[in-house]
């Protein structure tokens, strides 16, 4: 799966996410994208549409979190995180984002 | 133009025909509605009316062309269902962890002293130890630790987390051992004691902490100690990892709870059977105790409590024309059903939420009350339709007479009325004498039975379950069907239904909240439905055929709510073809499949009654 | 030192040990060959060489500094199995067509008469008709003619096709209607008759084609044409599509092949039981025959010359020294073990390739010889080793003193040797005392239910499927194991494993050629795994344990190659469990596993006899 | 799924190959690709790459027919015709290449 941040995207974020696809034994790839005016959720669309897997991650600067499949209609993300996210929310993206390249329930 | 109305547990059913004067009949329609209140009460009226209105409307005729509204004498046969947990295992001094991680880290078999992280540096070299590590702690730091340790000399030869962090530990560590995450409460590890900590490789299972002696090979116990373990190996198996901790009294125990004795009484004699004994035990002795008087539960025992449970949500639905309700001791429960289950169960005592599945027993149990009072309803209908309201025949024979407008069907011939709360069972020979039973268990203890099966905890869930094949989503845009075909999708599911196994409802794919795969899911449903009607047709019909005989049986006709389900017909042939019985769902005059039997029967005893010569 | 050879129906053992003059033991190595020849006859001597040879090797010693080599004085007992079907389905007049396809078109129910797709433009308007395509008919041609024929007034209703065109003929339909396709003898529907085609929606089953009265209301049947047909709607429960033809004496017959009685003698009586009785009811007459002297087949059936085949299998492989067969006649059968199974066979008469799953009774036989002729394999290996070769306790005696070097293990205990062939037991008391018995059936007829039940026709993938984990390749690059879990390769699965449901063997995925799911696998797999063995512990445990009591037991040790298997050794142990016995796999020497519990136990006797002190 | 023909590719080809796809339920997108050296393979290889289900037919002008699933390796494809094909083999090519859509056994 590939992961799209941007510039100031949290670090600390960025490891719970990617800790969560590793838990998973997912392999993430993480991409640096330019600043733009995309929100977390066109981030990873984007990064979907790259993904060999076609399962993508966008972190945006404020740290909001989403997670999408290269198939669902750009807007319909498979999820994203709440406004008072922390480190298991972000921890739980890149879980579920792991769990979409295998097939399991995302829950 | 005539009426009949049936009023079932369940659902209120109507037939309109027009009765020439010669005492021929045209069929105009049928419909149904949900059955308003408890059977043979007044609450019932609302929905009589409402049904009765409905049919006229469809058929495009006026209430006031109504003749007459025939309405059933309803058996005042109702039932209660009950379950009881007759087992429970218990861990005492956490000697084991056996809840199966979905991601556990590295790969074998290793044993050591379990010591905190926090004293890792401090442990003499050499000697194996696993490490505990608490919630909180970080997986990098976890790493760090261990990796200092070992690089000190510290012989880490496995781990056991709180978190979900396993495989992100042992990608970090320097040297691979096997560690168990997830453990929920890993603050009551004992620590200072001897562990062993086993993974087995994806898609294989455990099988030293498995095996008795692989126990007793990994702690060099003793025979009396080996005993003592060996049902720790039982709890683990079949998982891909575990712990096991030897302390000095830790144990495992698979607890009998003692459940009671049931009491039964009829045919002149009481017996008395503990509910331990199993479902077929139960069922034998019910059967030698034909017809059934009453039957109780020991006092002050869960048996005891559990049918006392069902009289007094029975005497509190039967409340008489005073309000008052009928005592619970004179209430006489004619018969019961014994289903053996199990229950998900998390494990007394267990650090990560371990389940086991317990041994259960349900009891459909099925009361005849003395209080129908149909009388009241049918005056209420009357009264507000304008129409003269006669109570008519009895509900198996009326069946049967709607039955037999089934294509194929003659007599002798018995129906099976498979219903929400009995299984009612009618028979008719070929001179027209008919013979009736009710026995406790239908669809709803399959609702049931599924429902507590895989702890869905949900009974709308469970209904679906029962109702609708089932399928995988596997993609956001296809899913596999029961049968293995795949169907694609336009729409992409919604991701709470993503790798689900769900039922598919008309309104769309229901999400089942399991573990266990589509055919685990598709294995309970079955064997619920089978388990409660496959068994209820057998002793239902046993009940009416002639010598008990059921090769004396030619033709057996499916009736009610229950023969709607895509298997449950299917089912019941393959049990009755051994003894030479054609049996299929009916299809009430030709067109109204298993419903409007009795509706229908009612209408045609009623034409037979005013033609000028007998019907054939 | 001293080499002990253990040799088996299937595998020869050795276990070499240096052997001190205080008669104490130390171990130096342990190692298994594939046995060559029929257990106890000279052939065996190249095996036995063999594994001494390369045990001596990975112990780096040298063969002149083997001082003894003790032989087990093999039991001479030999399988045989033997399997017969004893249902067949048959379909007169061309009734019904229910093979399923994979791709059917349409969905709905239709009735019409079945007209070839030649003759279509030339019917009665409005008479309702089924369609009959040949082979070689193009699908653009179909839907052409069709077309016209419905444009002309003609009312198509459904079709039915000899190609897999189904939905490729339905996309191009003016107005859908259902298809069933696939239909390879098309040429046999009968023409001119009354037909019925229904296809049901994705993932449903047909529910009208299956159903009795459903066939009646269909087909306007009176009640004995209904009970006629009702085999037929018993034949095409399950499936997704059917067409079912009404002719005039069409039927669909489950018949039962005749097979004949087994006789049996033992304990001072003979009794007959017909192998149409079923397993359990010829297991309780082999149970009240205990000890069985010989088994017979009623001659001139299907039994008899299913036992005369064991027999002279047998015959023919106990060549006497001579290489005189021994006569068929001399050889007695001292066990039988009786399984029910199901063979998926084609149905005779079917249009489509329909398959049934057929009963059957698998046997597997016992024998005992009197001819065993280890002192030749002795002698041969005596000359060419240049050492003592004795021959020396009993199997089952030995059996118990090797497992008794598992850890936890204690007398009173049992063994259960889980082998090729048969299953053997051995009781060995407080006091040393011991008592074995062998009965038939084990590892192979595991093999062979696997292989007929899922019809796979190849022993070698029947063998994989008992052996290893199942999984379902998901993708070119993933797989799903049995318990749910995913796993991802770097590398491409080739094109042929795609989408199956396949062994996990050591060298890779190897694809099981069946329709089925992995579940139906899974369960097929553990099913034969617990009526072989499950049911075989239970047999031979009653008949050592004091007075047949299994609670009477301790410790059961399992051995052998089958206790080697990833789930038989839990099956036993779930079903031992509450007898309060322990149960698990033995671990000889504290390092063999399973294996080796005779070799070793042949060494441990040597030593016991030529210590100055007899072993505790 | 997305067929690519090179110029000279057989109608009677094409047409058994889509029928194939059509009967197992799975629509087929068909892309002239200019005249090119490439064959059979290639082709097919270019098809998946192009193809949101991820697997592509290719036919080439001597009317051989390849499959190919994006992820495969290019060299090796999921399955080809030989050298005397017919109708049905053409027919087999589709119904495989839909199968490989479906997750169903090719064979
Ligand atoms: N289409 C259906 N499939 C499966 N079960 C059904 C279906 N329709 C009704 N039922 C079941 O039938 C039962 C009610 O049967 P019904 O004959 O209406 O009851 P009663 O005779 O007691 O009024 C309920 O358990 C319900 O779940
Ligand atoms: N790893 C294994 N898993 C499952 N079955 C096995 C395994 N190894 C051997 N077997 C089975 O064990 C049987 C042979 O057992 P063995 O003890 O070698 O026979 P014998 O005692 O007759 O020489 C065969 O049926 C074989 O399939
Ligand atoms: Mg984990
Ligand atoms: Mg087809």
């Amino acid at each position: 799966m590939v992961v799209h941040r941007s510039p100031g995207a949290p670090a600390a974020v960025l490891r719970e996410v990617c800790a969560g696809a590793e838990e998973e034994g997912v392999p993430t790839e993480l991409v640096d994208v330019p600043d733009q005016p995309e929100d977390a959720v066109g981030l990873a669309h984007a990064a979907a549409l790259d993904s060999p897997l076609e399962v993508g991650v966008g972190v945006d600067a404020a740290g909001a979190v989403a997670v999408h499949h290269g198939k669902l209609p750009a807007h319909r993300p498979a999820t994203t995180t709440g406004p008072d996210a922390g480190p298991r929310d972000w921890r739980r993206t890149g879980r579920t984002a792991a769990r979409i390249v295998k097939g399991l329930p995302l829950g | 133009m005539v009426v009949g109305v049936d009023i079932g547990n369940s659902t209120t059913e109507a037939c309109l025909a027009e009765l020439a004067p010669d005492g021929s009949l045209t069929y105009l329609g049928a419909d149904l509605t949900r059955t308003t209140g408890v059977k043979g009460t007044p609450d019932n009226t609302v929905g009589a009316l409402r049904v009765v209105r409905d049919v006229l409307a469809r058929a495009g005729r006026r209430p006031d062309e109504v003749h007459t509204v025939l309405l059933n004498e309803a058996t005042p046969v109702i039932s209660g269902l009950a379950m009881e947990t007759i087992t429970e295992t218990i861990i005492t001094e956490s000697t084991m962890i056996g809840h199966n991680p979905t991601t556990p880290g590295g790969e074998g078999l290793a044993v050591g002293t379990t010591v905190s992280i926090a004293d890792l540096t401090a442990q003499p070299p050499g000697e194996p130890v696993v490490c505990v590590v608490p919630a909180g702690w970080d997986f990098d730091d976890v790493a760090r630790v261990v990796n200092a340790a070992v690089a000190g000399g510290v012989a880490v030869v496995a781990a056991v987390l709180a978190g979900d962090d396993a495989v992100l530990v042992t990608n970090r560590l320097d040297r691979a051992v096997p560690v168990v995450d997830e453990v929920r409460a890993v603050e009551k590890v004992p620590l200072g004691m001897l562990a062993a900590v086993e993974v087995a490789a994806p898609g294989r299972t455990i099988r030293t902490l498995s095996d008795s002696y692989g126990l007793a090979s990994v702690f060099d116990l003793d025979p009396d100690q080996t005993r003592a373990v060996s049902p720790v190996a039982r709890a683990l198996t079949g998982n891909r990892s575990a712990v096991v901790v030897r302390t000095p009294s830790g144990d495992v125990t698979d607890r009998r709870i003692p459940v009671g004795e049931l009491v039964l009484r009829g045919a002149g004699r009481e017996l008395r059977i503990d509910v331990d004994a199993g479902a077929e035990a139960i069922m034998a002795t019910v059967a030698r105790l034909q017809p059934l008087d009453d039957v109780h539960g020991e006092p002050g025992t869960h048996v005891g409590g559990m049918l006392a449970q069902v009289r007094d949500t029975m005497s509190d639905v039967l409340r008489g024309a005073d309000g008052a309700a009928q005592p619970a001791s004179e209430i006489a429960i004619r018969d019961v059903l014994a289903v053996d289950t199990f229950v998900p169960a998390e494990v007394r005592g267990g650090l990560a939420g371990e389940i086991a599945l317990e041994n259960a027993v349900a009891l459909a149990a099925m009361v005849r009350t003395s209080r129908s009072r149909m009388q009241l309803v049918a005056d209420q209908v009357s009264a507000e339709l304008g129409a003269r309201a006669e109570i008519g025949g009895v509900e198996g024979e009326m069946a049967v007479g709607g039955a037999l407008t089934t294509p194929g069907v003659d007599r002798p011939v018995a129906v099976l009325d498979l219903g929400g709360g009995s299984t009612d069972a009618a028979l008719m020979t070929v001179d027209g004498v008919c013979t009736a039973v009710h026995v406790a268990g239908a669809g709803e203890l399959v609702t049931k039975l599924i429902d507590s099966e895989l702890a869905l905890g949900d009974r709308e869930v469970a209904e679906g379950v029962k109702w609708h094949p089932l399928a995988k989503v596997e993609s956001f845009f296809h899913l596999r069907h029961e049968d293995g075909t795949v169907q694609f999708f336009d729409q992409p599911f919604p991701p709470h239904v993503f790798a689900r196994v769900v039922v598919l409802t008309p309104d769309g794919p229901v999400p089942v909240e399991t573990r266990h795969g589509l055919d685990h899911v598709r294995r309970v449903r079955r064997a619920a439905k089978s388990r409660v009607f496959v068994v209820n047709a057998v002793r239902a019909l046993r009940q009416v055929a002639p010598g008990g005989d059921l090769r004396a049986l030619d033709f057996v006709v499916l009736l009610g709510g229950s023969a709607l389900d895509f298997e449950i017909p299917e089912l019941i042939a393959d049990e009755l073809a051994p003894y030479g019985i054609v049996c299929g769902t009916g299809n009430v005059l030709g067109t109204q499949g298993p419903r409007n039997a009795v509706a229908s029967g009612l209408v045609r005893a009623h034409a037979a009654a005013s033609s000028p010569c007998p019907a054939g």
